[in-house]
């Protein structure tokens, strides 16, 4: 198996054909590994991520199941303990919450309470993120509930390549991974790109460099990154040169990434829509603090959603949501201190 | 008998009324019309619903209630208007028809108006929920409609608190939730039931199996042939009713308000019918991937307009002629016309997408607004 | 019959395989004095830990077992090694009774030693689970037992999800869950049972009822009188029975375990019991507060030991004197003396008790290990 | 009704008279209001925090529920909307992650989703915290999820006078409160002090000074301060004056109460039992990196529970949390900067 960094050559794939090519590669190559999720097999799933597996793989390891989130997370685990490797998808991550406690306090708790006897080769992923429109229910990053619960790793690609890869990795890495997709990159033309092999993947726990630059550095991760870049775009002419760090993993954090890109630009900002209090920008803040004092020129700022939930109607969203304008200006306050 | 009509497959879904004394028979001839109109205005609802979204002047997911009318109807028109229901993605209607047995119009009706639930729609101002959730997600404490989440069958234990604190008050008013039946798998569904089952809480579970939870059958979430079996877990009666018969459809529920009214508790009622396109409007393409064409037109040929007409013919209420006057049954979205239906409803329907339309949207700096109660916060 | 015997409220409840060829008729009388020992050895080991845990040398809670232990040792008895079961709080005994039907000192078994469990309990390195977490929650892969977490019916899923993946394997390995009837209301119950039901997994749920949920009784935590009733909202079996009566938990079960590993599917089977103390040790005190003396006189009445006795000396397996040796039976843990067990009990958990109390504590630094899988990580 | 800070005049309390006081009270000045949870009425809850609520109040309005978190969450959030105010017991606050769904997708937005139409008025309460061997499901300090989750406040008193002012204003607060009791805290017998009286409260979003101090400021709550308590001791010795703030509200959180102690101090330790990661703990320390630089003359400091669910035994226990000596050294590290 070779670890990929940079495109593979191929054909181009977008970010929702990406994640179904790493799908049907694992079922293919892992004859133990079992789907779970409402409406993924006759369906192909709410935005067809699944697409295919059914008829490929059949309906033992492609089981559409009852409205049950509870249920699919503890099976997972009762499948993972029996031996398989898992992929359950939440039809929207928002609807995590269902299968809240099987997640956090089963799955995530597993390897660590039967002293390293069973490992949970279990990877929870579904759409995830705003900017479309979606309301409180279909817009949630709830990332940071499970990066505060230990023994679960999270994921967030921005990419089609890394999210074959980072998904391919996940299906492999033998821990539970909760996996998430940012719907709205999903069908986006312009990210379409050549994508890992079937032999590659993309590491869990490596963050990489979108943009080099020597005045600040944007950290952020999902779909922020496209908000990132172009706050970048627009600060070039005014001066300002950024570099964009994609963490990609969550958890575990890639921090060596963050000094390397600090020991240059010695100003951050952190950016991510999740709301505000206790969400992962403010980790980054906090480690930063933490370990990176010294390197710090500016107090690092973060933009975030507001504590609010998403709300519907565009302006509303707009209000409460970070974009390209609320980034540019977080980065030229940290410059001008 | 179709397999998706009514059935006596539980022992309750037999008329636990006696034959010749369903509630049905208790109705005046102005209630069978207004019954009628009902089925009009939900179809009409929707069918504006299908265009204006298909021109592109709608956002979000549009869950036609289409074939399913007369669950909406025949349920809704035995409650009073102290009694609550809790709406889910499907049951547009509901908000409108609430509380409107005696007319839509009725001035002294506190359900909801079409210039709401339009405004709503539209994403502007004047929505219930000034549009800070989208379509079905609005509610009301004054109209004694829940607001619900996405979640499916989390307004079961919503209904029970309410059913319990009501009765506390001494109050006989009854609450009616609406669930698909896929959303009965779901844990709150048992956990909420359950404590109403425990407390004989007036509470009507009204199930909208209409065979399909999005791409999913109803074999593969539940196990029994008949979602209302779920009620036999709880001792409690589990009704079913062929969910194209309005009449039906409003006997079995009417038992069940009756029943909880008079402190019996709760019970399931499942109605039988068929989802006429895809599970939302982004799925009507797909949704024949996994329903076949010979399926769908099955379960689609008893339309319930038809069928409440043919009863309404049948007790004299309306003649042949009367009956054939106005007539969007069998058609499709995209086949009706304005002239299929009676001009009220097209009028009242006109009225709130036009009010909709005029209306403001609701200004960005409201996001922030109604995260806490605060003394002192934004009136609506 | 008293109240808390078997009953026949479910049609299932009668017995299902015809008067005289129940399951326990099969077996051997070699078999009936091992069920008689292990509900010496289920007890005594009971007791033993209520007299550790006074004397101060536990830590955590102790769920007594006491009176309940014709449910632990009639259900696992009819299991074979490749089965799976997931015990609660209230089932120590359970992970050193598994597989123990050819004794539980035949070296070919599998399932868990009485130094395990008591290295688990007194926290030592030697548990199965390096005393990470506490009591009942151990498991073990490779002796098919799941590690359970506090929330209650939550193994309910795990174990679906267990039984979906054995049977794809080809293999007819089956599933046992405990659960205390007051978990049956969580909804994790309901989703696993419900997804067990449409798969016709090979799974059997045994509800130990013993009338009281901590402090809540049988009837605020369900509305039937059985609880096995709730079989019937997922088109089960769900069968009653008496379950100070551990030939009669047998028969049930294995009639349920037969049907399982055949392909029907689950069931749902109810042993009514009675617990004879407070929920955990430290609640033996305020019991008394929610249950009467007579209550608890009357549910420890029939003590499994002696109902047991009976049927051994009725069958010619034990004479009277041989009953009578031992006479554990009707005392509580303050009463009851080693010598009122056999010397073979006494010594298995002697055994245990001393492994756990001359093991090690495990390293303060392991509390770092095992978050995650990792090449290299340490083995234990 | 008067608000009072300082210990009222009368009979000395312990933390869990203080709370069961709090609830007889209310119960008493608000017939609206209703007591839900698991073994509440007969047995007086679990740990007694409900004792007598049944007797004087009646099956009606105490209710013994079934072993349904997200009933009790859902059914709450339904006796709210037909106007009660709600307690709601969940006997280990480890188990609400079985309600968690219903916490933070309907009680926390119902005021928003209804424009403000409906105050949902429910407290969810219950014991919570470590250091007793409750292991991994009875340790748990997991308030973090909820301060990541808009519309909730979040409370978390260390002394009975607290424990029943802010009890009384939660119930009084018109918004839904999670309140994190802390259970090793509940029968400690030199906390014993006077409480507030029927018509007093003690404010949410306020923090107290629990020691003052010029060198550095501990920042905690809960069980925590009384670790810092004792590490101020410790370096009171050795030169080092710390100042110990008890937040006591998370959201929303005193941030005045931190600049003022930072003003002085200029150093900064955080310290807080639950996971590291996206805990509170962190959140404090982002605040501070983004509006409390200029104080800063040292790194701002963290010191919570490794990364790890909560082990059994003793000496793992006290492996993986905060204990006095490392919220010292932390101090020295700081203050040696
Ligand atoms: C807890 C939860 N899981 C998943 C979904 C996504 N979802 C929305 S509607 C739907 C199907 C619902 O089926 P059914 O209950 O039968 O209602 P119908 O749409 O057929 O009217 C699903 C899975 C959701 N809204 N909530
Ligand atoms: C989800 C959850 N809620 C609450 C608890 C606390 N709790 C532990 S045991 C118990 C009572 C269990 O009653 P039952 O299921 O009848 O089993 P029994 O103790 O009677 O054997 C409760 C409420 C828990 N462990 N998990
Ligand atoms: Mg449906
Ligand atoms: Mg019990």
């Amino acid at each position: 198996m070779s670890i990929g960094t940079e495109p593979a050559v191929g054909a181009k794939r977008n970010y929702l054909q990406a994640l179904n090519e790493a799908l049907h590669e694992e079922m293919e190559s892992n004859p133990d590994m079992i789907c779970l999720g409402e409406d993924i097999g006759l369906l192909g799933g709410a935005f067809g991520v699944t697409e295919g597996l059914l008829a490929r793989f059949g309906s033992d390891r492609v089981i559409d199941t009852p409205i049950s989130e509870s249920l699919i997370v503890g099976a997972a685990v009762g499948m993972a303990l029996e031996g398989r490797t898992v992929m359950a998808e939440m039809q929207f991550m928002d609807f995590i919450s269902c299968g809240f406690d099987q997640i956090v306090n089963n799955l995530a708790t597993f390897h660590y309470r039967s002293a390293g006897e069973v490992n949970m080769p279990v990877v929870i992923r579904g759409p995830a993120g705003a900017y479309g429109g979606g309301a409180l229910y279909h817009s949630q990053m709830n990332e940071a509930w499970f990066c505060h619960s230990p023994g679960l790793k999270v994921v967030c690609p921005s990419r089609p390549y890394d999210a074959k890869g980072l998904l391919k990795a996940a299906l492999r890495d033998g821990n539970p991974v909760v996996f998430f997709e940012i719907k709205e990159l999903y069908r986006r033309r312009e990210l379409e790109e050549a994508v890992p092999g079937p032999d590659e993947i993309v590491p869990i726990g490596k963050a990489a460099v979108r943009r080099e630059g020597r005045d600040v550095t944007l950290i952020s991760y999902g779909q922020n990154i496209y908000h990132c870049l172009a706050a970048a775009e627009k600060l070039q002419s005014e001066g300002i040169d950024a570099e964009v760090l994609d963490l990609r993993t969550l958890v575990p954090l890639d921090e060596e990434a963050i000094w390397e890109s600090l020991a240059k630009t010695n100003r951050v900002v952190v950016v991510n829509e999740a709301p505000r209090t206790c969400g992962f920008a403010g980790e980054v803040l906090a480690r930063i603090a933490e370990k990176g004092f010294e390197y710090l020129d500016a107090p690092p700022a973060r933009v975030t959603r507001l504590d609010t939930p998403v709300p519907w109607v565009k302006p509303l969203e707009s209000y409460v949501l970070p974009d390209v304008e609320k980034v540019a200006a977080a980065c030229r306050k940290v410059c001008r201190y | 008998m179709s397999s998706l009509s009514a059935t006596s497959a539980t022992p309750e879904s037999a008329e636990p009324w006696g034959a010749d004394q369903s509630p049905s028979r208790l109705l005046a001839p102005d209630d069978y019309r207004e019954i009628l109109n009902q089925l009009f205005l939900a179809r009409y609802f929707d069918v504006r619903l299908i265009k204006e979204k298909k021109r592109g002047h709608l956002r979000g997911t549009l869950y036609s209630s289409h074939n399913q009318e007369a669950v909406l109807v025949g349920a809704l028109f035995g409650l009073e208007p102290k009694d609550w229901i809790s709406p889910i993605h499907r049951d547009m209607p509901a908000f409108f028809l609430k509380d409107a047995k005696r007319g839509w119009r009725n001035p002294e009706r506190i359900g909801m108006s079409i210039q709401e639930v339009c405004a709503q729609i539209w994403g502007k101002a004047a929505s219930p929920g000034r549009a800070r959730d989208n379509w079905s997600h609005i509610g009301s404490r004054k109209k004694r409609i829940v607001h619900s989440t996405s979640m499916l069958a989390s307004t079961v234990p919503v209904a029970a608190g309410i059913a319990y604190s009501e009765r506390l008050r001494g109050s006989n008013a009854i609450v009616l939730t609406f669930n698909g039946e896929g959303s009965t798998a779901r844990g709150d569904f048992h956990e909420g039931l359950n404590f109403a089952a425990v407390h004989k809480l007036p509470m009507v579970s009204v199930i909208e199996n209409n065979m399909w939870a999005y791409g999913t059958p109803l074999e593969l979430g539940c196990p029994t042939p008949f979602v209302a079996e779920r009620a036999k877990g709880y001792g409690i009666p589990g009704l079913v009713a062929d969910g194209q018969d309005v009449f039906d459809v409003y006997d079995k529920v009417k038992w069940c308000i009756d029943y909880a009214r008079a402190g019996n508790g709760p019970t399931v009622v499942e109605c039988r019918t068929y989802r006429a396109y895809g599970h939302g409007d982004h799925d009507d393409d797909r949704a024949s991937k996994y329903r076949s064409p010979e399926e769908v037109a099955e379960g689609r040929r008893r339309d319930p307009i038809a069928i409440c007409k043919e009863r309404l013919v049948e007790l004299g209420v309306l003649t042949r002629d009367e009956a054939d006057q106005f007539q969007p049954e069998g058609k499709s979205a995209s086949e009706v016309r304005d002239e299929d239906f009676p001009p009220d409803v097209v009028a009242y329907v006109r009225e709130g997408v036009q009010f909709a339309i005029r209306s403001p949207y609701p200004d960005a700096e409201e996001a922030a607004w109604w995260v806490f109660h605060e003394e002192g916060e934004p009136q609506p």
